[in-house]
């Protein structure tokens, strides 16, 4: 049940951090303080993979809001990589598909 | 009544237990309703939002009761209630969402929880009041959903600057 | 007491909630204690057994009632609470599984249950009367069971004619 | 949540039947069923393969040497496809090791 994070910073300019599990108010902030820690340790174009998430709520939402805005406000940004339906369709009806930039994959994420 | 109730869960105020609510509730409308599965992930959301609601009331209210959830079954319709003992609010009367302009707010984004739960279920029902607030979460069987994310939508705008 | 009621489960007493019961207990188990996977099999076992016993203890009382299934945490052990409210029973007065001769009763074959949960949990306790039974289980963390199957292997022997 | 009950006749003398899935005494009378219902169908060596059980509790160890009774008073046999510890272990607590033939495969078990 434990949130899983692993970075990859193999790729750069892109840091790639891989999520697993479910990301809701019990996990969220682990995500939070991985995604401060990235940008407060110079990270500037990170590529979050949603590839793992089973699941996703609001909460894990602000977060990742909240991830985008840091990040911008340092010349940075962050994408997303996510085709799961079931995920999507949060970031689809919330609207924030027009707010993140969304990938199909790494690769595709992290082609300069 | 033809609704029956099937099942009551009842958890500590504490978000680590939200997870099981999830599981239960999503293995109960697999096990017993023909719901289409993106139609149980819909229910999961807005299951785990409420209770992640519920439980910040409980908690607000300094109550140490637990969060009950009770599924409830009719031919037609799979219902989950998520109630607490908090000290209740008017879901008609939410803040507005105003645009934010703090950047460090943003990390502690909230209030697309109620917009969502709207969203995801077919019809949602809030009794709210002094000695707590129970919202009721319905599935029919179809596969539609609404179309009301324009409240999100316009919250997203807002944050977009 | 140490020991916290972490959640409290209330299901109807029909066979099919039995599988929710499992998947709860077990995640819970997994979510929350360092326990090994073969403990929790060992804990979904014998919960499982304890309510195939308290709904028929319900059903044959004529009890409405649901079963009620309550887990307990501690810094060292994680216990289970199964309760009905039957017609109670002696559990160390249990038949002496003669050996079987009718080959259709073959088919119901029954009286594992009880031996089962002795076997598989680390304690059991009986709380049962005119009221009800209530059936304690509880694991310690370590990954040891106890070795107390020879009432089964006797009921075995006796079944191979 | 349902049992899954599959049968293949195509290893004659052998009838083999997969379980799949949980079972409990919800789901045992089902297999129950199928076992008398082979058997009065004339099918006298049957293989239970036990591989896709995840779960298994008394009621469905009663069905099993039931069927085990039934086939051994009609001159056959049932024997048990089973390598998974979680399911053999059930088995071995109740002394039922020594009274079912346990098997590695269906192909160790229709072996001629
Ligand atoms: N069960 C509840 N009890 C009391 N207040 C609630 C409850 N559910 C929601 N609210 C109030 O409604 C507001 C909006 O809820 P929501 O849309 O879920 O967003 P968030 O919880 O992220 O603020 C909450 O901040 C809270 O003030
Ligand atoms: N919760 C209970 N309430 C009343 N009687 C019970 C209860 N649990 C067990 N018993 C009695 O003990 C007997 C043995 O139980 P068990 O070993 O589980 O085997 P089985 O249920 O297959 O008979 C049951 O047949 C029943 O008479």
């Amino acid at each position: 049940m434990e949130l899983g994070l692993q970075v990859d910073d193999s790729r750069s300019p892109y840091t790639v951090l891989s999520v697993k599990g479910e990301v809701d108010v019990y996990s969220a902030p682990r995500l939070r303080e991985k995604l401060v820690e990235l940008v407060s340790e110079g990270h500037r174009q990170i590529v979050a993979d949603l590839e793992g998430v089973d699941f996703l709520d609001s909460t894990g939402l602000g977060v990742l809001v909240g991830g985008l805005k840091r990040l911008r406000s340092h010349e940075g940004d962050l994408t997303l990589v996510c085709t799961q339906p079931r995920i999507l369709k949060v970031f689809e009806i919330t609207g924030l598909t027009t707010v993140f930039k969304i990938s199909g994959s790494v690769d595709e994420a992290t082609a300069s | 009544m033809a609704v029956e109730r099937s099942l009551e869960l009842s958890v500590p105020s504490r978000v680590e237990y939200i997870a099981v609510v999830r599981l239960v509730v999503s293995s109960l409308a697999t096990a017993r309703r023909a719901l289409a599965d993106d139609r149980i992930d819909d229910l999961k959301l807005a299951v785990s939002e409420a209770c992640t609601n519920a439980i910040e009331a409980n908690m607000e209210a300094g109550e140490d009761a637990p969060v009950v959830v009770s599924c409830w079954e009719a031919p037609e319709r799979f219902e989950v209630c998520v109630a607490d003992s908090g000290q209740g609010f008017d879901p008609d009367d939410l803040p507005q969402h105003p645009p934010v302009t703090d950047p460090e707010r943003l990390n502690f984004e909230r209030g697309l929880g109620i917009p969502l739960i709207r969203s995801l279920v077919d019809d949602v029902r809030f009794e709210s009041g002094a000695e707590g607030t129970a919202v009721w979460m319905t599935l029919f069987g179809g596969p539609d959903y609404g179309d009301e994310t324009s409240e999100i939508v316009r919250v997203v705008i807002a944050e977009q600057e």
